[in-house]
């Protein structure tokens, strides 16, 4: 017993050891740093927590999400809209990015329940090509969103600009335009203790009876049922919880450029987190962080490569997940941490 | 219990078989015609059975009879197409599985439905989640309350692995556990919902003889300790005759023989639906 | 009238839609995959055909089988160097390597053939069926189109149904091991599978492009995203299913866009795949598989 | 065993790309060497994914004007083009890229979006931008040191309107534009305000978007139901070749109008010039020019890149020039800072006029948009013939 919670509390100190280090490094070497890596930095955090909250759909509820980018727009959307409504209600940059955040979060939780309720009832290939749909859906949405604020409160319209906003008014989304003139309040110590925040949540979530119980369902869901676990009830909390981080992971990113657009978060975003999560490991939320970080830095370190850039990325890509899956190599792997397990047993 | 339920009177003492210690208790169990149908297949029907509040009953035929579906009918895996089940006075029509366990049914199963990734531990912990009441909150921010239940739920996993010595594998992933391992796992994650009935579908398949002799023993014991019933499905013939109290024989969705394990031994109908017309068991 | 023509352009995109999903039900079907990659073998047929006709002067119909000859090749070479080692890996492994395969065609695509748009020429000619004074046109593509779709249906229904190889496929895409045994080279099979759905990739490029003629490296993307809806929509895996959910998405969309609106015809169309999927949880024409317990 | 394997392999991405990171580090000291002699000038760009015709196009403009201008003598340039995928957050990445590179003057983005993020960035550096193409409002709003070479979509858009209504081209007016692109909405908005305001009548107002663009059956039969006798098409010339064709096939066949992104739609591999007889367009260039200027440059481009440039080229070789006439008439040196020299271009871009292929006589106002006076143009027998 000892052992054992060590074992799951050591590794998941480990996470929290390497950002923690990692983001000490950064700070101390930030001087040194090219502005091209400094500028990913927001970025690459918020990749990390989209996904390591992919992962937790993915990895620990074990079903496909090909429309994670979908919340994260909802985030975006909703957060910086926030932020700019409230900027002369907060004047301080950091408190406003964290109710935009929270902001951001709930209205993403929100939509995460909204579209669970269907999609939950589904399973394996059905459920992902329903999150690709709804994905698809709210980025035909807020292509098509009208928001503005006036002294009258905010108004809102569908299709084209309807909302009238009286002398002073200010329209902050608008449809396929997005949002432009953002305030960059976003910095990477938010994005830091944004990572820690969702990394708590998320190891605590799952070193819990919740965890448990998602966990349970992922492997055996006929099981799970016959020992009395609300299985819907599960779900739809594991899925919750990854489309609210999900949202502060684009409320963060959003805040970080002077512009978003509703395009930007579609299918091909979906699957670059996707691919973050499977190539660090399912269910395994370092390796989230680690391929997160690695595969945003990639195809700029490429860009040495100049037009042959997404070639050598694809190339890449397709021989890692060769290398990672070989029989061959993952033996002779294998051996070590057998020989770790030994010892850890000894 | 704040599911919906239907509670019907059974008579007391029920007019089926139970055991001479619990004839002045109403029965844990009453399937009244219970049957099932797939797509005009009917795979059990007209089934009748009574099971005692600390009864060890056995449901046994051959290959194919449809033991396995009743199981699914108690559970809920199922919908009953006809008939009734009754739990503790109940009726379990509008139950889900989980409503269903939480009303006191837990179940194994023939081919093994352990949660493989997680240790055996936590395969025991889950099944006590009806019992734990913190929120994911308290879980997140881990609240005193979390700290109560987790310690408690601990202490009571390894006290109900002891029941099959198995307190030594509670870190062990579930799914690397040798076959009689996980068969015994699954009895005590069923054990751990607080059930009233307990569901056991061959718990013996795979086992060695002195293995099943200790499984004969663990499962009088589990009732002797936790007072509650046991129904099972075997086709070790040495174990179902020398710990079931009751026995129903099933042979094409039907009852052929009820009664104790003497009386079936000598029916004719039994001997015929297991060994063909000539020979005598 | 005007009801009509917008049914004819809906099932003529849906016939489209439809031949694609053919080859992501098969290999789907087979492999237990999703080929991302397979709407860039369309785009890559689409290319074949183009430069085989406008630029080497072949008559069309040999352009059409020089590309599907092509894509059948590359078809078959993807699968043997990128999914072929990963059978005994997880599903999502496979799928990412799919996503890797589909950049790689991508942006080969476009340093072998610029992001410069080509437009393709009509390998059926321009011509049209005038009907009702005029009033209902079809197109000789649109003739070709459905015609084709319906052909290849047939073809391949027929094909799984009676002969060896086509038995083989079906054999493994129920049960992979238990077909080994019976002697069936489920290696072979599955690269089989790949070499059909990718020659109807080819097909479904020609058409496409024919229909809707500018050519870039990202002309297969979308249609692949909305073949691979329509496969699900019908059932993946059932060939019937993707000759219907493909003529389905096509006219929905279609009239999602005449009747509702044109800025949320697709919010309209995948709205449309969610309820169904509701309604049947496996497709059109799935089989619903009941897990044993 | 296997998760310890994959961050094992995670591990070694992050190694190699650290180290083609460092091996990139020493780029900008090689090219501040060079650098001594000439100014660095950079620029962002689609050069891959589904735009990347026109980031293409407008970097292999501006290599030209740069080999000319470094052939002469005088002035020199290095110029480098990082890929930006029209998106944003790549778009910043890419100028961040630049920055590293010792960039001192910037081309901006090419396209809208990505050219509003870097617009933001290049105005908290101090980095000058001139972008050849991005023509939204919003990417010189607000900003001293942002400049556009291409008209302003508003712009367009009323000078589209205003054009129509003069010459009385069409009474019933249908539009097709593209409802998740920027520029097309910013052309279609202004368009139909001015419309309104001219009295122009709008029959019919029909969209599409990216993954819905191969089929205009329903926007053509609109139209056509609506009895409109001209269609506005605010969008880039691929999607227009679709309606062109589709709409020939239904045989309909109304005055169309294009904007300045339908130039190039002649000179498409394969595309039949009887589908766009008589499409008239607003364009600031014209490859078939009689202009001397242009047809060196036309020849030059189709020698070095096999193709015929389009307007987004010709802005790209414009900007080069527009800089190359800055920088001499201000006496700038390439060993000044990026931010002196972003003093001196909005002194000069103010103040100069210039002529180039795009357009004689531009000057730029202290909002940084370009005032030039759009050509009409029409599509006679395969070829622009000015309108007028």
């Amino acid at each position: 017993m000892k052992l054992k919670l060590n074992k799951t509390t050591r590794k998941n100190f480990a996470t929290y050891g390497v950002v923690i280090l990692a983001y000490v490094l950064l700070q101390v070497m930030k001087g040194s740093l090219s502005s091209s890596l400094k500028g990913m930095l927001v970025p690459i955090c918020a990749y990390v927590v989209m996904a390591i909250s992919l992962n937790l759909t993915v990895g620990i509820l074990g079903e496909l999400s090909l429309g994670h980018a979908g919340f994260m727009s909802v985030g975006a959307f909703t957060g910086v809209t926030a932020a700019i409504a409230l900027q002369n209600v907060i004047p301080a940059a950091p408190l406003r990015l964290a109710v935009g955040l929270a902001v951001g979060a709930a209205f993403a939780g929100i939509a995460g329940f909204l579209i669970g309720i269907p999609v939950l009832r589904l399973n394996g290939d059905y459920l992902a090509i329903v999150t690709l749909a709804f994905g698809e859906i709210i980025k035909s949405i807020f292509n098509n969103l009208y928001v503005g604020i006036d002294k009258n409160g905010m108004q809102f319209s569908l299709l084209s600009d309807k909302t009238n906003l009286a002398e002073g008014g200010k329209l902050i989304i608008e449809g396929p335009m997005g949002i432009g003139g953002i305030q960059k309040i976003s910095t990477f110590t938010a994005g830091f203790i944004l990572v820690m925040i969702t990394l708590i949540i998320v190891f605590n979530l799952v070193n819990s009876r919740a965890g448990r119980a998602i966990m349970a369902i992922r492997d055996n869901h006929i099981a799970a049922e016959s020992i009395g676990l609300h299985v819907t009830h599960y779900k739809m909390m594991a899925f919750v919880t990854s489309a609210a981080l999900a949202g502060a992971a684009g409320t963060l990113f959003a805040m970080n450029y002077s512009t978003i657009m509703a395009n930007k978060f579609d299918f091909n975003t979906s699957i670059l987190v996707l691919v973050f999560v499977v190539l660090g490991g399912q269910g395994n939320m370092l390796g989230s962080i680690v391929a997160a970080a690695a595969l945003t830095v990639l195809p700029e370190m490429l860009r040495t490569f100049a037009d042959y850039r997404m070639l050598v990325y694809a190339i890449v890509l397709i021989l890692v997940m060769l290398t990672t899956n070989n029989a061959t190599l993952r033996s002779w792997f294998s051996r070590f941490s057998l020989k770790n397990r030994e010892k850890e047993a000894a | 219990m704040a599911t919906r339920q239907k509670t019907k009177l059974v008579p007391i003492p029920s007019k089926s078989l139970v055991p001479e210690r619990d004839v002045d208790k109403r029965p844990i169990l009453e399937c009244i015609n219970l049957g099932i149908s797939f797509g005009g297949l009917k795979a059990v029907e007209g089934f009748d059975l009574t099971i005692g509040r600390t009864e060890i009953a056995g449901l046994i035929g051959p290959n194919g009879a449809g033991k396995t579906t009743v199981f699914n009918l108690l559970t809920k895996v199922y919908q009953p197409t006809m008939g009734t089940v009754l739990l503790d006075g109940m009726d379990t029509h509008d139950m889900t599985t989980a409503q269903v366990n939480r009303n006191g049914i837990a179940r194994t199963f023939q081919n093994i439905r352990l949660f493989q990734n997680l240790t055996v531990e936590e395969n025991v912990k889950v099944a006590m989640d009806a019992h734990m009441k913190y929120n994911m909150w308290s879980g997140i921010f881990r609240m005193p309350g979390y700290w109560k239940e987790e310690k408690i739920a601990h202490e009571r996993a390894l006290e109900l692995l002891s029941i099959f010595h198995m307190e030594d594998l509670a870190n062990a992933q579930a799914g690397s556990l040798p076959y009689g391992a996980q068969r015994r796992l699954e009895i005590v994650r069923a054990l751990a919902t607080n059930p009233s009935l307990l569901l056991l579908d061959e718990p013996a398949a795979g086992m060695n003889p002195s293995e099943t002799a200790e499984l004969m023993e663990n499962i009088r014991k589990i009732r002797d300790t936790f007072q509650i019933a046991i129904l099972l499905i075997e086709h070790d013939m040495n174990l179902v005759m020398n710990i079931c109290e009751g026995i129903a024989v099933l042979n094409f969705g039907r009852i052929i023989a009820k009664g104790t394990p003497d009386d079936i031994q000598a029916n004719p109908a039994v001997i015929e639906a297991y060994l063909g017309k000539k020979k005598e068991a | 009238m005007t009801f009509l023509n917008f049914l004819i352009s809906g099932i003529s995109l849906g016939s489209i839609y439809a031949i694609i999903a053919l080859g992501y039900t098969m290999v789907y079907g087979i492999a237990k995959m999703l080929n991302f990659a397979h709407g860039d073998v369309i785009m890559v047929g689409a290319y074949i055909c183009f430069y085989a006709v406008s630029r080497f002067s072949l008559p069309p119909l040999a352009g059409v089988v020089l590309a599907m000859l092509v894509c059948t090749v590359l078809g078959m070479l993807v699968e043997r160097l990128a999914y072929k080692p990963l059978r005994a890996a997880p599903s999502l492994a496979v799928l990412i390597t799919a996503i890797g395969v589909s950049y790689f065609l991508q942006n080969t695509a476009l340093l072998l053939w610029s992001s410069n748009p080509k437009v393709f020429p009509s390998v059926v000619g321009n011509g049209k069926i005038e009907m009702f004074g005029g009033q209902l046109t079809i197109s000789h593509v649109t003739i070709v189109t459905i015609a084709a779709c319906v052909i290849i249906m047939l073809a391949l229904t027929w094909f799984t149904g009676n002969t060896r190889m086509g038995k083989a496929m079906r054999a493994c895409s129920e049960d992979k091991g238990a077909a080994q045994l019976m002697g069936i080279n489920v290696n072979a099979t599955i690269s089989m599978t790949f070499a059909i759905g990718s020659g109807l990739a080819a097909i479904a490029g020609v058409l496409l492009c024919s229909a809707y003629p500018t050519l870039v490296p990202t002309t297969g993307s979308m249609p692949g995203i909305k073949a691979f809806t329509a496969a699900v929509f019908g059932g993946i895996g059932s060939i019937p299913g993707a000759l219907l959910g493909g003529l389905l998405l096509g006219v929905i969309e279609i009239f999602a866009k005449a009747y509702i609106s044109t800025q949320l015809s697709d919010a309209v169309v995948f709205a449309v795949l969610i309820v169904v999927l509701l309604v049947k949880p496996a497709g059109l024409l799935g089989k619903q598989i009941h897990e044993k317990v | 065993m296997k998760k310890k394997f994959a961050c094992l392999a995670m591990a070694m991405i992050m190694v190699l790309s650290l180290a083609a990171c460092g091996g990139k580090e020493e780029a900008p000291s090689s090219g501040s060497e060079s650098g001594a002699a000439a100014f660095m000038l950079g620029g962002t760009g689609p050069l891959t994914g589904g735009a990347a015709i026109y980031g293409n196009a407008a970097k292999n403009g501006a290599q030209i004007a740069v080999d000319e201008i470094n052939a002469m003598g005088g002035i020199q340039f290095e110029l480098k083009y990082e890929d930006d995928t029209h998106d944003p957050e790549k778009a910043v990445n890419a100028y961040n890229a630049l920055k590293d590179w010792g960039m001192q003057i910037s081309l901006g983005s090419v396209t809208s979006k990505p050219c509003e993020a870097t617009a933001a960035e290049t105005y908290a550096d101090r980095i000058f931008a001139l972008t050849p193409s991005a023509s939204s409002t919003a990417t010189t709003e607000g900003k001293d040191n942002m400049f556009q070479m291409c008209f302003m979509d508003p712009n367009q858009g009323s000078a589209s309107a205003q054009y129509i209504a003069d010459k009385t081209l069409g009474t019933k007016i249908a539009i097709i534009w593209k409802n998740d692109d920027v520029y097309s909405k910013g052309i279609h908005d202004t368009f139909t305000a001015k419309a309104a305001e001219l009295g122009l009548e709008i029959v019919s107002d029909t969209t599409f978007a990216d993954g819905n663009d191969t089929d205009f059956s329903v926007q053509l039969s609109d139209a056509q139901k609506a009895g409109a006798d001209l269609v506005f098409l605010p969008m880039y010339y691929q999607p227009a070749s679709l309606i062109f064709a589709q709409a020939s096939n239904m045989g309909y066949a109304p005055k169309w109008f294009g904007v300045d992104g339908m130039d190039g739609i002649l000179t498409m591999e394969g595309f039949d010039a009887a589908l766009a007889e008589g499409v008239m367009l607003l364009t600031p260039f014209n490859a078939d020019s009689d202009d001397e200027a242009t047809k060196a440059f036309v020849a030059e481009y189709q020698k070095r890149f096999n193709e015929i440039p389009n307007q987004f080229a010709a802005d790209g070789y414009d900007c080069v020039y527009a800089y190359k006439q800055a920088l001499e008439a201000a006496g700038a040196t390439p060993d000044m800072s990026a931010e002196e020299l972003c003093g001196l271009m909005i002194e000069q871009f103010t103040s100069m006029t210039f002529n180039g292929l795009t357009g004689d006589g531009m000057t730029w106002d202290a909002s940084g948009a370009v005032s030039k006076s759009p050509k009409g143009m029409v599509i006679e027998n395969g070829a622009y013939v000015g309108l007028d």
